[in-house]
This record gives C-alpha cells, structure tokens and sequence, in this order.
C-alpha cells in the first residue's frame, strides 16, 4: 500500500536495533504489518507505546521507533494498564505470546479483558514456546512431543477466543502472519475499537514448531480451511463459498451450502450484545487443525474502565474545586494549641 | 442546653498522665468510645498516643476471649513517646475482655466492670469459673463496677430505639461515666453524635442519652466520687489533628504529588494491615489521584510501574505477603530505573502469620528481597505523624533518583494514632521535577541512560512527548543508549552505576545524631515504629541513672553517612527490633561493630520499661 | 437426610476448631451441607482433602475433621494439584472465594479448569471481599459502592460460569448457600464427575454485601427467578414453570411457555461435547439481578491430566523396568580409570 | 575398516594440558563439535573441564558478532579445576567468531581459521575492514588456515547429502583436522556418528566423510605437520561419565528420591538457565517421577508443596526472576513445616538481565527474599560433579528436618561438563524416612506440630492415613496442636523454634576445613561454582611463594559450626564472589571480621589468574 499521502513511512517506525529473530520467524511478517500499518495510520509515532512481556514475540517494542517496554513475563497486560489509564491520549499495544499471554500471564490477560481498558492486545500465538527453546505452551495439541513432553503433552490447550469470550472481551479477532492485507483489517478494527481489542495472530515458529499452521497458510490446504468472517454478510468459506456455517442448538456447525441453502447459513454479526454465538464460532476448531474462523468474533462498544474512572475523578474535581492539603488534613477536626 | 449541667461536684485529682484502655467484645463499640475518648482529649489539648487491638476474625463469636476488641489511649500534660506500657484504668464490658486484658493493667490499677455481663454463660465463655468480681482474685487492683446495660436500657427508653439494638449504645454509658471521672469536655462528643447520625435520630438520641447517664451515674453515685483531671499538654504552638499511621501515608502521598506538580497512580490488591491507605486514598479523587484495585499485587505494582513510565507519581501499597510477591516487577522498576513508591505495612510473618499484628520483620526482604545485585532506597517512619513526611521523603527520593523507593511502616502504626502538629503547607518545599523534553545527546539523539552529573539519575521521558521515542526493559541496558547489550563490561559497570546511584542518596540525607548525655557509653539504635517506647525507654534509664544515648534510623539503605563513626564513638550498641535482628546484621556487615539485640516477636510492641530494664543490665554487666 | 446406615454422621466431619464465622453467614448452612454430604457419602475421612487459599471462605478446611490446607490466597487450585496428582486416591477439594479463585486466583483457576485436573472446586461467590472488610471484588456489579469504590465501582465483572466455560472447563454448576438440598445434589455430581468440577456457590455476606442474592433467596422473588436446570428436561421456571427458555440464533433468551408453546422450549443437555449451548445458558444472567440458572451447566468426560500423567508413567515403568540409577547416569557412556 | 589408516606419521609433542575453543555461527554446530572433541578426550582418559557459550537470541543473524557459539574444552593429564582461563587452540569458522573470541586466546596462540567464510560479506557483518587473516593483526598468533568449505563439499560429495546442508558437516572437518592434531581416538567420535544417525543414513556418511577428510588434511599438509598429545590423567580409580550441573541435579534428585523411597515431583516453570533439568527429569518417568510444567512459577511451587504434603519428594526448579516469585509460597512451605526442594540455576541480574549468563547474586534473596522472620537451609554446589551429591543433600535436609531447602547452582554449573567418578550406588546411604502412622499426642490424639527431640522436626502425616486427620495453613500455628493461635508467646514460641531448628542442622553438616599451607595467613573463602577457580588461583599463588589456604562452602545456611574459630586463625580474609560481596556481608555480620572481597559482575566465572592475582596483591600489600 502506498504512503506518499502521509507524513510516514514503514522507516518511520523502525528503530535501530537490529532484528534478531529466526530467519523465516512469522513475527518478521507481523511487524512489517504493524509498522505499515502505523505508517498509514499517521498518528504522531510518540502518541504509540509497546508494552510486552517476555518470549520472542515481546522482543517486538525494541523494532519500533516509539515508546516501549520489554517488561517481564506475563505482566504486560498489568503495565500497559498503568500507562493507558495514566494518559488516555496514548495508544497502548500490548505485545504477547501464547505462553506470556495464557501461561503466565493470564489471569492480567482476562482481568484486561474484562474491565475493559483501553489496550490492544495482539497475542502471537505459535503454540509454542520460542525463546526458550520449544516447551509446549497453553495452546499446544493435546499429545505434543516436545523437550518437557517426551511422552506427549497431557495439558488440554486453551482455545484463546473462546478464553477472551469467557473473559468478558469486547473485541475479539483472529488473524494470521502471513495474511498481511487481513492483519492490517484487523489492526485497524483494534485500533479504532475503544476499549480493550485482543486479536490472536496465528505465528509460525518454523524452528520449534514449524509449520503449525499449515492447513491455514499452505496453498494446497488454505482455501479449504480459512473461514473468513465478514459482519453482515453469510459465513462461507472454500475455494468456490461451497461451504458455510449454520448456527443452531448444537453450536456452529460447518455443512455444505447446497445441502442447507444459502438461507440457512449463519449471517455473521459480531456486533450482537449477547457474545454466545461469537463463542459457538470460536468452538468450529480448537486450534488450526481443520476449518478455522478468521476474523472478528465479538465487536461491542461497552465503556472503558478509563473513561469511567475519568469521569469520576473530572465529577470529583468538580464538586471539590480548589481542593487543599489544609483541608484534606483537617476534615476530621483540629485544634489550637498556643 | 443540657450538656452544661453535666459537671462534676468536687475539684479533680491533678494527674500528669494516664492510661486509659476501653474493653469488650468486638460487637461493644469499644473502638468507638476510645476514638471518641481521644478526640474531646485531643481537642482538650492533651498529648496522646493510641493503640487499638482488633481481634484477628471479622465476628469472633460473642462473649468469647477471640471475640475481644480493644482501644487503648495515653493522655498526657506532656510530649509523650508511647501509648503506655500498662493501662491504669480498665474498662471491662464482660468477662472475655476483663480476662484478656487484666496482664496490661498495672497493679493497684481502676478496673471498671460492666456487672450485667458478668453472668454465668459470660463467665463460662470467657473460662471463669467463679466470678472475678466476686471471687477476691482481683484484690490487687480497684474495682468499681456499674449496672452498664441495665442503665443504658432505662436511658434510652425515649430514643425510639428498641429491641436489641438498645444495648448497642452501652459504650455511650461507658463513656459518659470515664468522660465524667477524668474531667472531660463534654461538647465534642455529643457534638460529633448529632453530626454523624443526625440529631433527631433515633440512634443519635439513644447514644446521647446513654452518654448522660453514665455521665450523671458517676455524678451521683458514691462509688465515684472522686474524679481525676489530666491538664493540657505543653506542645509547640500551632494547629493540630489527631492522625494513624495509615492517614498520614495517603495525605503524605497526595502532597507528595502536589509538591511534584504530578498525579498521583496508586495500584494496589487490598490487604492487613495496609487496605485503608487504598481506601482513603480512594476517596480523594478531587486531588486528581488514580485508584486502581488490581487482581492481585503483582498487577497492583504492575499498573504502578506502567504509570509511572507514563508520567505519574506512582505508589503501590501493600504488607509482607504482597512485597513477597512483587519482588521481580521491583526488580524490573530498578533495571528501567524508574520512580515509584512502594509502601510495607508490615505485619507479623512469616506466611499468613498473625495478619493484624505488628512486627519489623521484613527489613531484610525489602533489602534483598528480589535477584540479582538489586539494591533500592529503604525509609522508615517513627511514628503516625511522621510517616506523612517519610511518604513525602520516599516520593522525593524516588523521583529525584529515578528509582523505587521502599517505605517500611507496619500495623503498630497503621492504626496508631497521635496528634500531628499539621505543617504550614505553603512553605514545604515543592519537588524540582522536569520531564525531558528535548533530545539530550551529541546529534540531537536521546539517550535514556544518560545521567545526571549530580545524582546519577537518568532522563525522564514520558510516552507522548515528540522526538524521544525510546525502549526501556529488564534486559541489561548499554549506558547512554539504553539499548539491549551484552558487553560483559558494560554489565559489570551498570550494576556499579545502579548501586553508586542509590549508595549517593547518602548525601542528600541527614547525617545520624544520636540523642543524649554525654557520658552515656551506650547507644540504643532503633527504627521504624519503636521509636516512641525506645526513646521513653531511654530517658527513663538515663533518669535512673544510667546514662543512654539513643539514635533512631528513618533511612535504612543508605544509611546515614557518618553512622560508622556514631557507632563507633560508643561502648555498647542495644538495637531493640521486633524481629530476630535484622538491623543487627546490617550494621554488623557493613561496621564491624559489636551489637546486642534485643528482640520480641510477639506480634506486639515494645513497651518503654522492656527497654529500660534491658538498658540497665547492660549497662551493670559492663561494669 | 438420614444416616444411619453409613458409618459417619455429621459430627465426624467436624473438626474441634471454633466455627468463627460471623452469625448469619452463608458459609455456616454451605459448611453443614458438605459435612452432610461427606458423612452420607461414606467414604473414608481420611481420603478427603480441603485445600483453600486466604478469605473467610478459605477458613473453611480448620472447621473439617479431614485432612485439610489452608494456603495462601489464590494460591489453592495449584496446591491441590500437587495433591490430586501425588495420591489419585485422594478427593481433593478446593474451597475459595470471588477474591481467592477469580482475582488473585484466577490463572490457576482457569488453568487447573483445562487441565482437568480431578478436583472438586467450590468457589464462594459473596461478590464482595470479606475477609478484609468489604472492598468490591471482580464479581461486584458495576456501580457498587464499597470502600475502595466510594464512587461506584468502574471493574466490569466477571460471569464465573462463562469464564469456567470458555476455559475448557468439563463440569460447571452453580447453586445457592440456601438450598441445601440443591446444593448436596451438586456436591453429589462433582463428587462423582471424574476431573475439575467447578461450582459457583452463591453465599450470602451479611456484614458486607448483605442481600446480594435475595432475588434468588427471598421468599418473594425466588420462584420468579431461580431457573433450575434439570438434565433431560425442558428449562421452565416461574411458580407454575410458567416462563421458559429458548435458545437460537441471538442466544438464550426468557419467554412465556405459552407464547411459544413447551416444544420450542430448550431441554437441557449438559453433557454437549460442544459447550456451546452451555455458555448461552451461562449469558442468561451477568449476575444475581433477575432470573438466574441454577444447576449444572456443563458435563462432558475427558480424560483427567492425572489418568494420562499417569499412564505415561506406567507405560515407562513398564518399558523400563528395573530401571536403575547407575544405568540412568551412564546412559551417554562412561570410561573406567584404573 | 578404514578408520584404522587414519594415524599420524610422526611422534607427537606431549603437552600436559591445552585449551580448546571451537567457535562459530550459532549455526555451524560448535556446541557439537565441542561436544564430541570432550567425550573422546574423556575416554581417552583425560580430566577436563568445559564451558560452552550461546548467544543470547534463539538464531541471531547468521555471521553476525550476536551470533556466534562458542565451547571451550580444557584437558590435561592431571586432576583440573577450571575450563581454562584462555585458550591455547581457537577454531575459528568465520570473522565473527575470531573476533568475539580472540580476547580469549593466550598470546601466540594458535587460531584455525576457516578461510572459505572470510570472505567480504562475512567479514563485514564482523565489523573487519580487512581481512585479519592477511592484514597482519594477528602477528602475535600462530595461524593456519584450512578450506574447510571448499574440502567439505569435496568430501560429502557421494554421501547423498545435497544442496546448502552439504555445508552441515564442515563442523565434523574441524572436529577432524584437530582430533589428528591433538592425536585423539577416532573411533568414540565415528561411532556415536554412526548410532547417532544411523550408518547408512546420509547424514551419517556426510559427518563420517567430512571428519575423515579433516583428520587426512592435517595428516597430509605440510603446515600441519605437526601434534600434540595430553596423556591420560591419572585420576582415581573407578569408572567415570561426563556430567553438566543440570543432568547432575537432575540424577541427584531422582537417585534421592531412590534413596528415600519416594517418588519423585517436580513442579516448574521452564526459564534459562534451569529449564534442562526439568527436561531432563521428564525423560525419566520409568523412575516414578512425576513432572509437571506449571502456568507459572507461582504454581510450579504450589503443586510441589501440594505433592509434599500428599508425601512425595516435591522439587521446583527456576532461576532469579522465578524465585523471585516463588517467596511467598516458600514462605507456606516453611510455616506448614514441608519438606521441598527449591533450585535457583542463578543467572545475571536484576530483572532479566543477561539471562544466559553466569552470576551468583542471589545468595541474599535466597536467605532473605521472604517476609518475616523465615529462615531456610541454602547449599551449593562446587562444581557439575558436585551438584549430584549436594542434590541429595539437599533433599536429605529437607526430609529430615521437614523444611523447604534452596540449592543455589548457576548458569556455569548449569552448562559446563566434567568427569565425574559414578559413585558406588549400592553403598550410598539410604535417607531414614518415616510417615506418622500413629497419634503421637497423650489421649490418642495427634500433634502435627509435636518436634522429634533432636531434629526438631514435626512428623510427616500424609493424607489418605487413617486417625490422622489435621489441618496445616499458613496463620502462625500453636505448638503441638498445630491450631491457628494468636498468642503473644506462642507466635514468639514458634518463631524460635522455627529458627532453632534450622540452625541445629549445622550439627549434622561437616565442620569448616581450610586447605593450605600451615604457613598461610591469607584465607581465601568461596561458595558455588567459583570453586574450580579458585583453588587453581590459591594453589598457584602458594606455588608462586605466597602461601594461601582455602575454605570453600558448601552450606550457606546454616554455616558450619565451627566457621568462626577458622576465620579468625588468619590474618587476612579474601572473599571472591560473582556478585558484589554478599557472602563477604553475610559473615562480616555473623563473625564480625574483616575481610576484603573481589566482586565480578560480567556475566562471566572467574579465571584462575585473577584470583592469583588479588591474592599477591594482598599479600604484598600487607608486607
Ligand atoms: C518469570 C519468568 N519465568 C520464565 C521465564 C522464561 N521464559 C521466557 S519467554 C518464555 C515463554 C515464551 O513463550 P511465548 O510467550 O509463547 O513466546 P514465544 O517465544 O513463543 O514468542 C519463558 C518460559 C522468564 N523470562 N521469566
Ligand atoms: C497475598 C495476599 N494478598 C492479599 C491478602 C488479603 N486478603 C485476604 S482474603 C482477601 C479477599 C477475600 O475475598 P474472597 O476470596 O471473596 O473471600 P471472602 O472473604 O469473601 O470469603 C484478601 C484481599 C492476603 N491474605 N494475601
Ligand atoms: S524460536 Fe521460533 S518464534 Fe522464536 S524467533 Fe525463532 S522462529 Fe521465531
Ligand atoms: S464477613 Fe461476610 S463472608 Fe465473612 S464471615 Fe462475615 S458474613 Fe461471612
Ligand atoms: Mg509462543
Ligand atoms: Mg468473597
């Protein structure tokens, strides 16, 4: 896409550091995404700040030519809170991994989520953990070999949507690195949602879990498998829309559009108040391994936490101009001695 | 009005100073009528000092020994130091309090016995088997007893209270009667009863009643005639309020912010003894202040730090378990090297321990209490009112050297309360505090870890500001630049920068002065809350003739910077702590000089004559 | 309910500590009601383990004669883990409250739920924070004024029944410190359900959050507004099971039977492997503020981390027997010195 | 076979020790070659030592200074004690791996350079103008070149292997040309290759080509017509495995839960420098043990005390940040009075730091970083080897004494391999452990809290045992009965014995021994992995004419017994720590003597000459 209308290129937003990722790491991909993004968004560079956690995906703030932290792990949600309700004129990113985000960060993820701050959250998703050197993660397969399971892994993986959408979430969507024109339609929709915007992003981590996203990315596979979601419009997928999604008492259901008619496929609606048919979507897959909703799930405006919070202090200032450390130390009474 | 007729017949006792300690089941309002018994003496002009004690379950069952609640007030003519080692006057409301607080009163103290509670279901809760007030076993001390309920109950039969709640305004009656016996101003009192309950409510009317009649009960019964007058204390002139530890802390707080031109952020996950800083703080939102209630601690110094980046003064407040618990956010505060507060109110550990009670265990934590070579700033307050000016110092500090601060206060404290001569606000000064705004390197860079010559602080550049977009992490960071570096040198020599950075605060601080005689070859070194029964525990050795010296530490780390010498120019250095001799050892390592300890752990304070005695033996042992 | 063909009554679940609970709590009748349950139940005393974290709830396993933890806060789900894991033999339960399980609790909270772990997890909802004295809690309703929130509380909060859903969890009930009845056949269930059994309990604080539940409690209102989910049955309610509920394209939603007619009223399947249907049911109600489901959302069979942890190691055992130290350290080779 | 062929022609020189650095791309497989060059070396006989260097990013890009890996191998025909403070021999595949590295080379050293990656792009991105292979820069080496590309590819050509993974095996060249130079058996390397890979496996017949074309290189070529050999060491009888820190822990803590007759659980959260034991572990199921990978570090030590109390061997293993968070649980731990076993793999701090680097500056967080008053046992481990017994100890301690113990190992240990002499199992002492089956108390009650006579510990009541039904919890406990009390001299009581029992535990650990010349006056003391430095720095200097004893610690807490009476037998004190001086801090306060400390803080384990060196130096100084 092009840039000449704005005061902004992609260079713009690359800060000096040297990108160290894997060769052939998905997050290259995402941040080229961001970075364009950014740039096109022209919003001035020092109104954005990185907050992440710990993991190769939270080494994300040191690329980018704005405000950052490389916090620890799993706390970005918590940190990024304090500097987006300190100054409602920033646009706070939290940068976050499958094990940063769900492992040890999640109860920060969902208490986020739930009281609605104004953060967008993008969780790099490679159901693994990169940085320190692949241990299967709160999204990994139920049976994954790795190096802490020799046998297969016992843990059964989280279903991050279906997380979020438990957690009260406003905005929830799911992307995938290697989709750039997507993630950029998902980024704009974080950044314009107020409120917190969660969007998985489905990273391949080609050294320690490669090619978890196949069927989703392959050129064989992916037509087969990417439901995309579009509000308003039915949900059909498949090389010719041959595909589509009912909604009924049995959840979401993938069935074959000439069976059912197109009038009986769900008409997607992030935007209902009610998130149970958003969580039914999230339920078609528990990970990548089959057809899979990409998109928007949940889009609802509900205050932020922020704005409610500056409402009663900007009330409170009202009520109490003038407001004086004499008085505040005096309010229980005083007295003389002389 | 009525209230003028309520004056005792005879001229009082004079008296300098006394004890006073209000006991009942946690149900009687025995916090109430001691707070309510410190305000009229307060405003009498009085010096104090308070102690309440609350029974650790939220509703111990009645009548039971768990169940007591407790306030205890020192009245004096004079500067007083403690909230007395022993009372001199008890008020019993039943069996269970008289039983758990007879080992404070002093021998030959007033007992003041709620007789109607002294029943055979009371007396088997509480693990009498005879009535004490019957059975001669209290033949050491004096005893009156009053009819409390039967007499509330007549009183406030015209209040429109009725039923159970009749006997809720008995505290009222005991107050009445202590008000009348030790000569108080009556007006404040009732005046606060009409304000806080309104004056034609029935509650107000019941408590006002009961109130009068223990009043006139003392009035007009034998038993009492004798009435005692505490004077007004000699304090330095100028305007005064009652304040607890934990009040002096959020005001200190909030004009910390105000002198640096900041808002405030306070992120904090609620626990004892520390909750009521949140909860005051909370409820001044006109001051521009930020609450936030986090999903636990390690959120609550999270948003902290996250607002602190952002610009704010930020605070987290917590007690022991919690510090436990933010130890690697702290950590990762002091690698970005940015300002924040973090207030312990420390409470008796280890684990859950004995939540609502004091102790000073957690020096040692707050020095080393996170990995790695991580060393940070420590005050402590000596008392309610001073840890407004500690808060104000910790904020200082924080800011001005870019750098977490922690301020150890503890339960004792917290609740505590004692009159605080309120300072002249417009001539404290304010904080000199800039956020960089401009690029500070050679070619129109910004460099982050650039430091100030002075203070070694780095540049605060706050998100927002146009040209200084940088990164700040837990990575090891290259000087000036900030950025990522795995020099081994540049790690050895950062490590050394943190740690010069917070060993200089060592000028910016007073130097130690140890207080007395100049014969005295024994110096006792205390901090924290113990200030007031070590100081009366040294005058009194020094009175009796044992000449005693007494420093008290408000900063822990650095230490002052001519402590060594101090110590040095003694013979015996007693360090009183309510732990097992944290101190101790700081000043061991770091002086080589021979202490002794002395330590109690008992989930209380000290009191002045445990100092004393511990003074004179060592100093006979010497000689 | 009577005893006396089992070896235990009520007293032998009652350990010597003083109950030290205000008078009138909630916690006192959900107390008698497990202490029942355990003595009917007749298993050993010695196999039931309470563990807790920290708040008036967590008092909870000093008043059991069983072996019992009280840990610290939030801290419970992980602690019982390690027990559950260590003696499968055991029944392991966990006691906490809105504060302990959802706020500094709540990643191992939803952890533990995925993992399906077997324990049995009795979350007190009071919707407030007892222990300390009243501070609002993540299940506080917006609005509430506590004295941390002398304005009104700005935290948007949680659904424990949705979050427990979307965090895989694979048995998920509420019931009613009131209904004892109700609640011993939930107990009875989650005994019985091998895995996490989660159970929101409402209980009333009367010091702090007096009345929270009255809707569902008083003698008034409850009929209108507790929804009894019965297995197999049509979801009906009201005095003469007047209204009912549907379940479509925009949720669960309330209505007239008679509007409808019985045949378009949802009949309750807990057992959906998709738990889709479960989480709409969950939406019918963010709280206690009108009519309210009660009764088992979710139970479906998945095997337990403990059953696939310790098959691994059978498995090994088996392929290795006899394994010994000297053979495991000289596994990558060794060389003699003479 | 052909194998036998490949010997060199003439006599090699024999050298009592060499240093041998393999250094290059992170992907060009040092940590292998570097590997393979060991375990020969060990079967041939030597001791050795090693100590591998990663870059800190998972794939830095490749040439890069960021990128390159290094291993490091020491050996020698005698008992070492370090990996070499320099190296003697420097592999270098590419110019960045010459310049990262090339500090560490002994002047006139040799360098092997691979000439094929010298070329403008790669010495570029190494940040060279000029080739230092012909600029003349290294005048002060010895230098030769090989093709190892060039001959590489020649040499796989018929292996099946194709395309950009022909270049995979030039690792294997080098392997080759410096297993000829160096004169070591062959056959260990070419036989693992083949098991390894399989024979007839591509890959196998490439590395097998490629080693064999380096062995013939230096064989054939003229400039490198000359070898070296290091006899075998003469190392006591027995038979011996190659260990790192990390397997040792590993192993020790299953053959303790052997030895005690329990299974084994751990709980742990993967970070670097630790996360290899718990993979370690988790390979071993077939010993009944338990792994489980916890959401946290929180919850990795709350499913280990959960497994305590359900009676297994409840391990955690983390490093600095992680235990940072674990304080508050540990602080459960050592109130419920449950055995568990915390290791803290230490790496460099505060915050993250230099995650994969050495450094031991957590001592103080390990013996403070808790509320209260909560003192623990600490040990650590001297050396790979060491860690297997200190391991069991640990665990014996904490069985025995019921009590959370933290074993301190560090990011050295953690990755550095040495010989180690495989104990004999069947005559290593089993651990006494009994669980209470019985009430202990006077009416067939039991007392969870009732300490046995000498070890002061409480018995050990699993659930699932009948009649011993009991609570534990975190609020301070009454004695005996284990109930919640909030009695003054209880919770005074309990905090003593609590502290009483942990110190006991010096009557059952070795007293203090310093090793040295009668004649010393200086004693040097050290703890942890400086070990191995250390005594070569005190033995050079004592040969060197200044006569130096040594005392290493193993336990931390409690110290040994008699620690006191041996520091104050000398003169002088040196303490040489990788952190700023905790240790020194710890026993100045304990022992109040003087001691002088030597801090390094750069990521990196001391050399031997430092430690000479500051040992002359002090000498001199005090002369
Ligand atoms: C407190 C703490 N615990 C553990 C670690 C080690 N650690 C760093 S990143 C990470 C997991 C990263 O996984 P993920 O979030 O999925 O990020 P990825 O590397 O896959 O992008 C772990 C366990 C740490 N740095 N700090
Ligand atoms: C680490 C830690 N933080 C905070 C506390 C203080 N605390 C104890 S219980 C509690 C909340 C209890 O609320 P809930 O779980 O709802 O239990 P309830 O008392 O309402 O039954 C808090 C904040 C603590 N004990 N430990
Ligand atoms: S390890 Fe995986 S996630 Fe990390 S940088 Fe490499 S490819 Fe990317
Ligand atoms: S405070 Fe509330 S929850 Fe706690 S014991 Fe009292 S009534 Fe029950
Ligand atoms: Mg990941
Ligand atoms: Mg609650």
């Amino acid at each position: 896409m092009t840039t000449t209308d704005t005061r902004y290129t992609r260079a713009d937003f690359q800060s000096g550091q040297e990108v160290r990722w894997c060769p052939g790491c998905g997050d290259y991909t995402i941040l080229a995404s961001v970075q364009n993004f950014l740039a096109e968004l022209d919003v001035d560079r020092e109104k954005h700040v990185f907050v992440s956690g710990i993991g190769c995906a939270s080494r994300f703030p040191y690329y980018m030519n704005t405000y950052g932290m490389h916090s620890i792990h799993g706390r970005a949600p918590a940190i990024a809170t304090g500097v987006a309700l300190a100054n409602p004129d920033l646009t706070v990113w939290v940068i976050t991994g499958d094990g940063d985000g769900l492992s040890i960060g999640g109860n920060h993820l969902i208490h986020a989520l739930r009281r609605n701050v104004n953060l967008k959250i993008l969780l790099f998703n490679n159901q693994i953990y990169g940085l320190t050197k692949g241990q299967y993660s709160p999204t990994s397969e139920l049976g994954k070999r790795t190096k802490t399971s020799p046998a297969g892994s016992v843990d059964y993986p989280f279903n991050p949507v279906s997380l979020a959408l438990g957690a009260e979430a406003t905005f929830v969507a799911r992307t995938i690195d290697m989709d750039r024109p997507h993630t950029t339609e998902m980024l704009r929709a974080a950044y314009e949602h107020r409120g917190t915007a969660f969007i998985e992003i489905y990273q391949n981590c080609n050294v320690f879990n490669d090619k978890a996203f196949q069927l989703l990315t392959g050129r064989q596979e992916r037509d087969a498998n990417r439901i995309y979601l579009h509000p308003g419009e039915p949900i059909v997928f498949g090389a010719d829309n041959e595909m589509g999604i009912t909604v009924g008492l049995d959840g979401a259901k993938i069935v074959k559009v000439a069976d059912v008619g197109m009038d009986s496929i769900a008409v997607h609606d992030p935007a209902k108040p009610n998130p149970g048919v958003s969580f039914l979507l999230s339920r078609l897959s528990h990970g990548p391994t089959g057809p899979t909703p990409i998109g928007i799930f949940r889009q609802v405006q509900r205050e932020t936490y922020g704005d409610l919070m500056n409402a009663q202090i900007e009330a409170a200032k009202e009520r109490n101009a003038n407001a004086s450390i004499s008085e505040l130390v005096s309010q229980h009474g005083t007295w003389k001695v002389e | 009005m009525q209230e003028e007729t309520l004056s005792p017949p005879e001229p009082p006792e004079q008296l300098d100073r006394v004890v006073i300690r209000f006991a009942g089941d946690s149900g009687d309002g025995m916090q109430l009528a001691g707070t309510r018994f410190t305000e009229t003496s307060a405003a009498f002009g009085n010096d104090l000092a308070t102690f309440p004690s609350f029974p650790a379950e939220i509703r111990a069952p009645q009548g039971t020994l768990a169940g007591v609640s407790s306030f205890q007030v020192h009245i004096a003519d004079w500067d007083i130091l403690t909230h007395g080692d022993q009372a001199d006057v008890l008020v019993a409301m039943n069996p269970a309090a008289l039983k758990a607080n007879l080992r404070e009163v002093v021998p030959g103290g007033l007992i003041l016995a709620n007789e109607d509670a002294f029943d055979d279901r009371n007396l088997e809760k509480a693990g009498y088997e005879k009535s004490p007030l019957s059975d001669g076993s209290l033949s050491g001390y004096h005893v009156l007893t009053a009819p409390m309920e039967k007499l509330t109950k007549i009183a406030v039969k015209d209040s429109g209270v009725t039923g159970r709640a009749v006997l809720r305004s008995k505290n009222f009656f005991a107050l009445g009667l202590i008000s009348w016996m030790f000569n108080r101003p009556t007006e404040p009192i009732l005046d606060w009863v009409k304000k806080k309950f309104g004056e034609d409510n029935p509650v107000a009317k019941a408590n006002l009643e009961a109130f009068r009649a223990g009043f006139n009960f003392g009035n007009t019964t034998e038993e009492f005639h004798h009435t005692f007058e505490v004077a007004p204390a000699k304090l330095p002139p100028g305007e005064y309020a009652n304040i607890t530890g934990n009040q002096a802390l959020a005001w200190g707080l909030v004009a910390a912010a105000r002198a640096a031109g900041l808002s405030l952020f306070l992120g904090s996950y609620p626990i004892t003894p520390a909750t009521s800083i949140l909860e005051e703080i909370a409820r001044l939102k006109h001051f521009d202040v930020k609450t936030f209630q986090a999903e636990d601690e390690i959120a609550g110094v999270g948003v902290a730090l996250g607002a602190a980046f952002a610009g704010h003064l930020a605070v987290t407040t917590t007690s022991g378990p919690g510090v436990s618990l933010k130890g690697e956010t702290l950590s990762l505060a002091l690698m970005t090297e940015l300002p924040l507060v973090l207030v312990d109110v420390q409470r008796a550990g280890p684990s859950t321990g004995l939540p609502t009670k004091v102790e000073q265990s957690d020096l040692m934590m707050a020095l080393h209490g996170r990995h790695g070579e991580a060393p940070l700033p420590v005050l402590a307050p000596a008392s309610p009112s001073d840890a407004f000016e500690v808060a104000r110092e910790a904020a200082r500090i924080a800011i001005k050297y870019m750098t977490p601060v922690i301020l150890l206060s503890d339960g004792y404290l917290a609740n505590g309360a004692e009159p605080w001569r309120i300072p002249d606000f417009d001539n404290l000064p304010d904080f000199d505090i800039s956020f960089a705004t401009e690029p500070n390197g050679p070619d129109g860079e910004f460099l982050p870890y650039m430091r100030n010559e002075e203070t070694m602080a780095r540049p605060w550049a706050i998100p927002g500001t146009p040209g200084l977009e940088h990164r700040v992490g837990g990575l090891e960071k290259e000087a000036l630049t900030g950025n990522v570096s795995y020099d081994p040198d540049n790690h050895e020599f950062m490590t050394e920068q943190r740690a010069a950075k917070i060993a200089g605060i060592a000028n910016d601080i007073p130097e130690a002065e140890a207080e007395g005689p100049d014969e005295a070859k024994l110096l006792v070194v205390s901090w924290g809350s113990t200030f007031g029964a070590v100081r009366a525990g040294v005058n009194n050795a020094t009175v009796a003739g044992y000449p005693t010296a007494h420093l008290h530490l408000r900063y822990l780390n650095p230490l002052p910077r001519n402590l060594g010498e101090v110590l040095d120019s003694y013979q015996q250095i007693l360090i009183p702590e309510l732990n097992r001799g944290q101190l101790a050892a700081v000043l061991r390592a770091a002086y080589l000089v021979p202490t002794v300890s002395l330590s109690k752990v008992q989930g209380a304070p000290f009191m002045a004559n445990e100092i004393t005695k511990k003074i004179i033996d060592l100093i006979e042992d010497a000689s």
